[in-house]
């Protein structure tokens, strides 16, 4: 095969890689078990072929891409199974908004595999740590790559499985194995509705082909109740993966997983694929634009309700879970505009900060043996100086200071919203934009500045296979933005490349309103957690109850483990006691019973006297006769 | 045709009979004589359904490797008197998967049983009696002869589990084994009950004095008579298969079996409810069949979330996928109640992916018994630590249990909720959160048990032994084969479900 | 003028009669006495019929025929049930159907 | 003129009954342990000679009152074969418990004659005189162990009823008599379809000769000897009054309904199938909660009782419009004698192993049973193996025969009734599995191997390898029930064609 | 019409349903012994009345000769006393009952049924004889077996040998 055969057609191979280097870790390479010659190699051996295949997609990346600006999106697809008339099949799709994910996906998978061979060093699990890492962002390439839905939703649960495992490596601890389940239950609740609702759309069109659905909801020929109902349900789907509100509680506790797990799945795979989704199935929701309001309305809410909690969080990892919360709201927000180029934007402009923002904090922990308290820290921008810097791009980043890529694609989506939504939307929005500059600002400023707060912590700079990505991360999150601009006359921006027509521009005020309040927002931060001008003790006792509120998450996983317990639970009892009870004791041992006490008295009748016996024969013999006689007379 | 292939189901059907016959004559002391033999058929008898299935002519499609030997007259005035009853054998796109899963099942059983001591050679006749009546289900194209083998497969069970078994003791709750093996035993007997009445039932009304399905399909029962008999079989054949309400001996009985007893029971004799379902009821009463469907629908629902429910609320590690049994195999009575190919072929493989998937959570779960010697959950906790192998099995059959693309159990259920939201999508709607009842329970269950902080009482727990690997390693590779490459198996049960739906549409 | 119906009412009655004796009394002695009331019964019903009914002469005869072994059952039936009475008495030291009742329900 | 020489298997019965008496008579009671082996010898012998010489004979003697054909000749080796296994099952039996070995072999082959001569019989007083010689054997059998009080009570009480149900059934022939002016079947079918209706003094013959039947094969509400009869009895006994004698009566039922009784099938029908269910009800639910062994069985044999009376109500077909169909009547009464037969294995079996494990003669309770798979798997096995026949399951021979009996009385239109057949037998499956919990699951008391004779071994392994073959591999044996009930006139002509001439 | 038979009959058959209700109401065995002739001997005389002398006269003989001894020999065997005070058990409402039920039955249906009769006819002793041992020899042969096997058996039953204690 010549290089210049490599293209679309070959695209399937990237997801493939993961696939077999997972299979070939955990079936080749672990099998060495101790005691053979080479077990001490499979740690060294497992992450090799990892990161080789890892790789070897990215590098394939580069060729999709550059076949794609040739000669345009392509699919193709290989049979599956057969039954009656239907025949399903899996296939992939590559078009501009799957090549971006592509890029992504496989750019930050690498550089998080790569980061781990630092940070997972001389864990026990090491290679089962690459394996499940192969499969997880197998799952989630073959998932951009989908070009029917039910190869979709396979891809999707595999991320699913994918996460479960991650968030749960270190199942010794009893979290990690809570949030492992609770990460994999919530987003499995919303897979409900996918799942329904791709079954919707194959009984209005009896396919699962995306472009066939398009073609045929395009021409009408799928009802309206259909469509939305269906577009709802995705949505639901979407709602679950992505962590939008009231499907976010997950997201935060899977912070349980190793870091690095975190910053993969915050950046690029898990939560990607729910805005991901929306945007592929865009022409859907544009057929019903009910629904894209209410995705509008859900994405805004998620956005200023996760940003309000990350105001209060002290756990590092935990500001930047519901930072991301808060993010993918925008993204949906964008998709609830209607703005797919602007939400893809964000994605990427935030997949590659939070990366980076992960990658960062898990240096942190590295360092500090694990502490993710932000009080803890303090002033580590001496002992670690790289990490600091990056952390500090990362968080302006995503905080929205120009000219990081955060501020272009925030704006993006802005602008989005204020073309299609009602003006409540931009008023809502711009208040997040504050907040987030604020969260941001604050977890950055206490972590990395001021002075060392906790003299147990003995703080030092990370090794190179850490760094280096952190770097590598840290110029993407300012140069990214500038992808935006329409740089030569075939690219037009990154609007043109996603959508035919789209063009990036500007509205001055916006732009300036909210780079004025992230500004605003940071400055109140250096104020407030530098500076200390304000305390935010006082603060925090002044509005006690909002504090307390927002400290325990709207108790909104109080309100679900209650409902679990309380009513899930007891009704599960109340079934499993039902049925010892009422059908198996009395229904299925009572009748038994019956059979067993009418015995107990027929067998009365066999007094063992003589005349007894006697008198039931002549009774009997009388019987029989009157019988016969009168019945058949 | 060969000459073999003609025989190869007769010799399928007897292998294990034979082999329990011979065994009869194996002094009893001789264990380790037992276990090989036992092993070396059951290893024959698998190679012999993986060649049946290879070998099937999908293409074809229809009955395939037929013979017949005519074993006795019945007298009387029908025209087919002479056939009377007949040792008629062969497979379709049906009975294949079912015949290839027995086959599995039996080998993987027999190696999970290595470890049985007492009376092992008693152990061993019943459990190759209990399989050459499953085979005989499968293969029997003569009613009588079904029903011979059904019967059959019922015989050894009271023992199996009254001698081998183990009872749930809690201080609240109490199964005695003997009582699970009772309840088991008369339950599969009463619905026989209701499949001979509709048996001798369909004998009368044929008038052809032959039980052979294939003289029979030639019928056209009156539509009175299908709606009468048609509910017969469907509550007969469903008691086996687990339907609500009569699902109560299926958990009892499971958990008191023995690891291997269990796995058979749930993962292949389960089946033949649901098989026989389809191969008579529908089969012969297609028109019954069709009017009747609404209330297995409602009952497979009730199955379904109730079963979910039930294995929710269990206290015991047993129960929890006895219960899961119930409610998957409504999942099977919803596919069949479709009449519809997506749904029923999704039911046909749902049948296998279930039989599979069973058979390795019983064997995990035998195998944490056999090493722990409980069975309640909140004794457990992070066993994952000291059996990482038994713990990845324990994943995998979970997550086929919970549908996850990749495994069996997607591909099947998928098919269902395709076929049912073709037909009843309400009922769709249910079934699909069913299943995701399914993964709260059995990650809840995986969190508990082999996740968290290791227990310090088993702090001394050994992994799956070698052989307890292997057995559970082949459940696996057919979890993920049949999971990934559904083309070869779906092909085959394509040819079976196309034959059955040709005579609904004929007759409706 | 005698009529059939004449044999057979009294053969109804003596039989009834013979019935009452068997399912009251509690001696076994008279209960066999009571069964050969009963024999006695059948044979007056069957020399009616012989007697009076409108049949062959052979199949008259065989009413006859009927008697004469009825007659020799019955002896060999009081015999046997006598020595088994017999034993029963010897075995308990009483003969009361009452205490013939180890085996029951 | 009258073939004397086709009676000759019944002279030498009853030549061997006396060869026996006047054995024991002038033997010591060194040898006298030869004496089983004498009746086996001749009952084996008479088999043999009854096979070659009277195969394919068919005659009758005396116009018809005795009937020498394949029907006579099947049940006549179906006795005798019972006879000589009850005999053999006997041996150490009465070598332990009984005394007078002579008088009870010797009694004991007066009472197969009396059922072989019950199955020839065509002809009701013929058939009362075989039944009396047989019960009145089987009167002083299960009286035998003379100072057991259980036997003795046994006795007493077949003893009287026995003679009060004779009283019943001679009343109803002396009727029977009386108003059809005949007792030769075929004569009384020929006058029967001349009536228009059935006269209520027939009627009341009918249900006397009918109840005494039922009383000697135990039926409901007559049964009520047959648990207390069977629990005193020396076991071997139980086992033939269980087998032997119920196979006689119903090989005499069979042809009597069938050959006389059939024009009126319309009435009696109902009458049957009310018993039959009364029959099968009562005898499994009584034996629900028994805890003596035999008295179980004696309930279970009850419920069998049932089915075999099931078997009988559905010799004919009646129409709607009351017209009467034989044309499946065939089906029927091979189903019952296929049940017989398989019945019959299955008991001796049964009750033999019995014999064998319980030392003790009236103590029979269950619990003697546990723990019977260690002591002994050979006896578990074969009486595991004879329950679950019982009880209707494969790979034995009670599953072919229940399905086949009741395939044929579902055929006649009695749906309701084998629907009820089947729910009872899963009743029945209860205790069944109760025996099998004792031997294998319940650990015993004294754990010492049984101690069996290889005569027991060989007849039990005799039993269970019919009881397996018969149930895999019925064909030769239901070669010969069609030979023999091609020999009953109205089964074996050809129905359609007789249903005509009935109508 | 009355006719002296039928007065005769009426005779006989007072003395036999006389005699049988004092056989199953008499307190006193030896009396119900005596109850037992007189009834057994009104038998014979209805026998008279249809013309069977013979069977008449083997009545006489057999019963009131052979059984009448036998039940007389087996009271003496046993100790008289133990019999003298017998009565009804409590159940013998039930008893009357049912016996009065069953002869209702048996009457309704005599006086339902028609019978074709003719006149009252005798069986020659010769006709009876030469049936009897002719055309029913194998039921006669069978008897004789009956008798014995009732003898061996009675003979087993009390015979005295090997009495446990």
């Amino acid at each position: 095969m010549s290089l210049e055969t490599i293209g679309i057609s070959s695209a399937w191979v990237i997801p493939a890689l993961g696939a077999a280097a997972f299979f070939f870790i955990v079936f080749f390479i672990r099998a060495f078990t101790p005691g053979s010659a080479v077990a001490k190699h499979v740690p060294s051996l497992s992450a090799a072929t990892s990161i080789l295949a890892i790789g070897l997609g990215f590098l394939l990346f580069w060729f999709v891409l550059a076949d794609l600006l040739n000669s345009g999106p392509g699919s193709f697809s290989i049979h599956w199974l057969t039954l009656g008339d239907t025949r399903l099949s899996w296939g992939i799709l590559v078009d501009n908004l799957s090549v971006v994910m592509l890029g992504l996906v496989t750019f930050v998978a690498l550089l998080v595999q790569i980061y781990s061979l630092g940070y997972m060093k001389g864990h026990p699990r090491f290679a089962w740590y690459f394996a499940v890492h192969s499969l997880f962002a197998a799952a989630m390439l073959a998932l951009v790559l989908a070009d029917n839905l039910l190869f979709l939703y396979i891809s999707w649960e595999l991320v699913g499985l994918g996460s479960y495992l991650l968030i749960g490596f270190f199942y010794e601890k009893r979290s990690a194995a809570e949030a492992a389940k609770k990460a994999f239950v919530t987003t499995r609740i919303g897979d409900v509705g996918l799942l329904i609702g791709i079954i919707l759309l194959f009984k209005a069109t009896g396919t699962f082909e995306l472009s066939a659905i398009f073609h045929a909801a395009e021409a009408g020929g799928i009802s309206q109740t259909t469509l939305n109902a269906s577009a709802i349900l995705l949505f639901i789907g979407a709602m679950g993966k992505s962590a939008q509100f009231p499907f976010h509680v997950w997201l935060p506790d899977a912070m349980e997983g190793p870091t690095p797990v975190s910053a993969l799945i915050h950046a690029a795979t898990m939560v990607a694929a729910g805005v991901y989704l929306v945007a592929r199935m865009m022409p859907i929701f544009e057929l019903a634009p009910t629904v894209l309001l209410i995705v509008a309305v859900i994405g805004l809410i998620t956005f200023v309700f996760a940003a309000t909690i990350a105001l209060v969080m002290t756990d590092i990892k935990r500001v930047l879970a519901y930072s991301t919360i808060s993010h993918l709201g925008l993204m949906m927000l964008s998709l609830g505009a209607g703005s797919v180029a602007a939400a893809i934007f964000h994605l990427v402009a935030h997949g590659v900060s939070k990366a980076l923002l992960f990658l960062g904090s898990g240096s942190v922990m590295h360092a500090t043996e694990d502490r993710t308290h932000i009080w803890d820290m303090g002033g580590l921008h001496k002992v670690m100086p790289i990490t600091a810097f990056t952390f500090l791009i990362g968080a302006a980043s995503l905080a929205g200071i120009p000219p990081l890529a955060g501020f272009f694609s925030k704006d993006e989506v802005l602008l989005g919203v204020l073309d299609h939504r009602n003006p409540i939307f931009i008023v809502v929005a711009l208040a997040g934009v504050a907040l987030s500059a604020l969260y941001m600002a604050r977890v950055a400023f206490v972590v990395f500045l001021g002075k060392k707060r906790n003299p147990a912590v003995h703080a030092h700079e990370s090794p190179p296979t850490m760094t280096v990505p952190l770097i590598l991360l840290a110029v993407l999150a300012v140069s990214v933005g500038f992808i935006a601009f329409n740089w030569t006359d075939t690219y037009h921006g990154f609007a043109g490349f996603l959508e035919d027509g789209g063009k990036f521009h500007l509205t001055i005020w916006l732009t300036v309103l909210s780079a004025i309040l992230a500004i605003a927002g940071v400055a109140v931060g250096w104020l407030v957690y530098v500076r200390g001008t304000v305390s935010h003790e006082r603060i925090a006792t002044r509005f006690a109850t909002i504090h307390r509120i927002l400290v325990n998450k709207y108790y909104i996983d109080e309100l679900y483990q209650w409902v679990i317990d309380r009513v899930v639970l007891v009704f599960a009892r109340f079934i499993a006691l039902f049925d010892r009870v009422v059908i198996n004791d009395t229904g299925v041992d009572g009748s038994g019973l019956t059979v067993k006490l009418s015995a107990w008295r027929l067998r009365y009748l066999q007094s063992g006297l003589l005349y007894t016996y006697g008198i039931f024969m002549s009774v009997g013999v009388t019987v029989l006769a009157l019988i016969w006689w009168v019945v058949l007379a | 045709m060969t000459m073999f292939d003609s025989y190869i189901l007769f010799i399928i059907t007897a292998l294990p009979l034979v082999g329990a016959a011979v065994m009869l004559f194996i002094p009893a002391h001789r264990q380790d004589i037992i276990r090989w033999f036992s092993a070396a058929v059951a290893l024959v008898v698998m190679a012999f359904t993986f060649y049946v299935f290879a070998a099937y002519d999908h293409e074809a499609g229809g009955f395939q490797f037929m013979r017949a030997w005519n074993w006795l007259e019945l007298p009387g005035p029908w025209t087919l008197g002479s056939q009377g009853i007949q040792l008629g054998l062969g497979v379709d796109g049906i009975s294949v998967p079912m015949v290839m899963l027995t086959g599995i099942v039996m080998f993987t059983g027999v190696l999970i049983s290595w470890k049985i001591v007492d009376r092992a050679k008693e152990f061993f006749i019943l459990y190759f009696l209990l399989l050459g009546g499953v085979f005989g289900v499968f293969v029997a194209l003569d009613l009588f002869f079904l029903f011979f083998f059904y019967e059959l497969s019922v015989v050894p069970m009271y023992l199996l589990i009254a001698v081998w078994g183990s009872s749930t003791d809690f201080k609240t709750f109490l199964r005695t084994k003997e009582y699970s093996a009772m309840k088991l035993m008369l339950y599969l007997v009463a619905g026989s009950v209701l499949i001979w009445i509709a048996l001798v039932a369909i004998f009368a009304e044929a008038g052809l004095g032959t039980f052979s399905i294939l003289a029979l399909q030639e019928i056209d029962f009156s539509r009175n008579f299908q709606l009468i008999f048609f509910p017969l079989l469907m509550i007969g054949f469903g008691i086996l298969a687990g339907l609500w309400p009569f699902h109560t001996w299926s958990p009892d009985g499971h958990v008191a079996a023995p690891t291997a007893v269990s796995m058979v029971h749930a993962g292949v004799l389960m089946k033949l409810g649901a098989y026989g379902i389809l191969r008579v009821g529908v089969f012969l009463m297609p028109e019954g069949a069709d009017r009747w469907m609404p209330l297995l629908i409602g009952l497979g629902i009730v199955n379904v979330l109730y079963g979910a429910f039930s294995a929710m609320g269990q206290r015991d590690l047993k129960y929890v996928i006895g219960y899961s049994s119930v409610s998957h195999m409504g999942l099977v009575l919803l596919g069949i109640a479709t009449l519809h190919p997506l749904g029923l072929g999704g039911a046909v493989l749902q049948m296998f992916s279930h039989g599979v998937m069973t058979a390795l959570f019983f064997a995990v779960v035998g195998a944490v018994y056999d090493r722990t010697h409980t069975r309640d959950i909140a004794m457990f906790s992070g066993l994952a630590k000291r059996m990482v192998v038994v713990a990845a099995f324990f994943v995998v059959a979970g997550l086929a249990s919970l549908g996850l693309p990749g495994t069996s159990g997607f591909v099947a259920e998928l098919l269902i909720f395709l076929g049912l939201f073709q037909t009843y999508p309400i009922v769709g709607v249910l079934a699909v959160i069913g299943a995701a009842i399914t993964a709260v329970y059995i990650l809840r269950l995986l969190a508990k048990v082999f996740f968290g902080p290791l227990d310090e009482r088993w702090k001394d727990q050994t992994d799956a032994s070698p052989i307890e690997k292997f057995s559970a390693g082949i459940l696996v590779v057919f979890i993920l084969l049949v999971g990934l490459f559904p083309f070869p198996f779906m092909r085959v049960i394509d040819s079976g479900v196309t034959t059955l739906l040709a005579r609904i549409t004929g007759a409706g | 003028m005698i009529t059939l119906a004449h044999f057979q009412v009294l053969a109804a009655a003596l039989f009834a009669v013979g019935m009452y004796g068997v399912l009251s009394r509690r001696s076994p002695v008279i209960i066999l006495m009571a069964i050969e009331l009963m024999l006695n019964a059948v044979n007056i019903n069957l020399i009616g019929f012989a007697a009076f009914g409108d049949f062959p002469e052979a199949h008259r005869t065989f009413g006859q025929v009927l008697v004469v072994f009825v007659i020799t059952i019955a002896a060999a039936e009081l015999a046997l049930a006598v020595a088994i009475i017999l034993r029963l008495y010897r075995n308990k030291g009483s003969a009361n159907v009452d205490d013939v009742n180890i085996m029951k329900w | 003129m009258n073939n004397f020489t086709l009676l000759l298997p019944e002279f030498l019965l009853a030549g061997l009954a006396f060869l026996v008496l006047t054995a024991d008579f002038i033997t010591n009671d060194e040898r006298k342990r030869y004496l089983p082996w004498l009746a086996v010898a001749g009952l084996g012998g008479i088999l043999a000679f009854s096979l070659i010489f009277l195969w394919g004979d068919i005659g009758s003697l005396y116009g018809g009152i005795f009937r020498i054909d394949g029907y006579a000749l099947f049940f006549k080796a179906v006795l005798i074969v019972i006879g000589i296994f009850v005999v053999l099952s006997s041996i150490d039996y009465v070598k332990k418990n009984l005394d007078h070995p002579g008088e009870y072999y010797g009694i004991l082959i007066f009472t197969v004659l009396g059922m072989v001569l019950l199955a020839s019989s065509a002809e009701l007083l013929t058939a009362y005189i075989s039944l009396e010689l047989l019960s009145f054997g089987l009167y002083v059998l299960v009286g035998f162990d003379r100072y057991n009080p259980k036997s003795n009570e046994a006795s007493v009480k077949y003893m009287l009823l026995g003679a009060f149900s004779s009283a019943l059934m001679l009343f109803g022939i002396s009727q029977i008599y009386g108003l059809l002016g005949t007792t030769r079947f075929d004569e009384m079918a020929r006058v029967l379809a001349s009536l228009p209706e059935l006269s209520p003094g027939l009627i009341v013959g009918l249900v006397l000769l009918i109840a005494g039947l039922a009383f000697k094969v135990a039926a409901v509400p007559f049964h009520m000897w047959a648990p207390d009869a069977y629990e005193g009895a020396p076991t071997p006994v139980t086992a033939y009054l269980a087998v032997g004698s119920k196979a006689a009566a119903f090989a005499l039922m069979l042809r009597l309904f069938s050959e006389a009784l059939i024009p009126s099938v319309g009435d009696w029908q109902i009458i049957l199938a009310i018993l039959a269910a009364l029959t099968m009800t009562v005898g499994n639910l009584g034996a629900l909660v028994q805890t003596n062994v035999k008295r179980l069985l004696a309930y279970s044999s009850i419920g069998h009782v049932g089915y075999l009376l099931l078997g009988i109500a559905a010799l004919a077909f009646v129409r709607d419009d009351n017209t009467i169909s034989l044309a499946t009547t065939h089906l029927a009464a091979n189903g019952v004698m296929l049940h017989i037969v398989a019945y019959a294995i299955t008991n001796i079996a049964a009750f033999l192993v019995i014999s064998v494990v319980f030392k003790n003669p009236g103590n029979e309770d269950i619990t003697g049973l546990a723990g019977l798979g260690r002591r002994s798997p050979f006896l578990a096995m074969v009486l595991a193996a004879s329950v679950l026949s019982l009880a209707g399951l494969p790979i034995f021979v009670g599953f072919v025969s229940k399905f086949y009996l009741f395939n044929a009385a579902a055929t006649q239109g009695l749906l309701w009734l084998v629907g009820l057949a089947i729910f009872t037998s899963v009743i029945s499956l209860y205790y069944y599995l109760q025996i099998l919990r004792q031997m294998y699951v319940e650990p015993a008391e004294d754990d010492s191997p049984i101690k069996v004779s290889k005569l027991t071994l060989g007849v039990l392994g005799l039993l269970f390898a019919g009881m397996v073959f018969l149930g895999v591999y019925p064909a030769p044996l239901m070669d010969a029930i069609q030979y023999a009930s091609d020999a009953i006139a109205v089964v074996g002509s050809s129905g359609a064609e007789l249903a005509h001439v009935l109508d | 019409m009355i006719t002296p038979s039928l007065i005769l009959f009426y005779l006989a058959g007072a003395l036999t349903l006389g005699g049988a209700l004092g056989v199953v109401m008499g307190r006193n065995i030896v009396y119900a012994a005596i109850s037992l002739i007189v009834s057994l001997l009104g038998v014979a005389g209805v026998f008279l009345l249809a013309f069977a002398e013979f069977l008449a006269l083997v009545q006489i003989l057999i019963y009131g000769g052979a059984i009448v001894i036998v039940i007389v020999f087996a009271l003496m065997l046993t100790r008289l006393d133990e019999f003298q005070q017998l009565s009804e058990h409590k159940q013998w409402p039930l008893a009357a009952l049912s016996a009065l039920a069953f002869f209702g039955v048996l009457a309704a249906a005599i006086a339902r049924t028609a019978v074709t009769t003719r006149d009252r006819a005798e069986v020659s002793f010769t006709a009876l004889s030469e049936s009897l041992f002719v055309d029913w020899a194998i039921p006669f042969e069978v008897v004789s077996l009956v008798l014995l096997v009732a003898l061996i058996g009675a003979v087993v039953m009390v015979r005295r040998t090997g009495e446990r204690s």
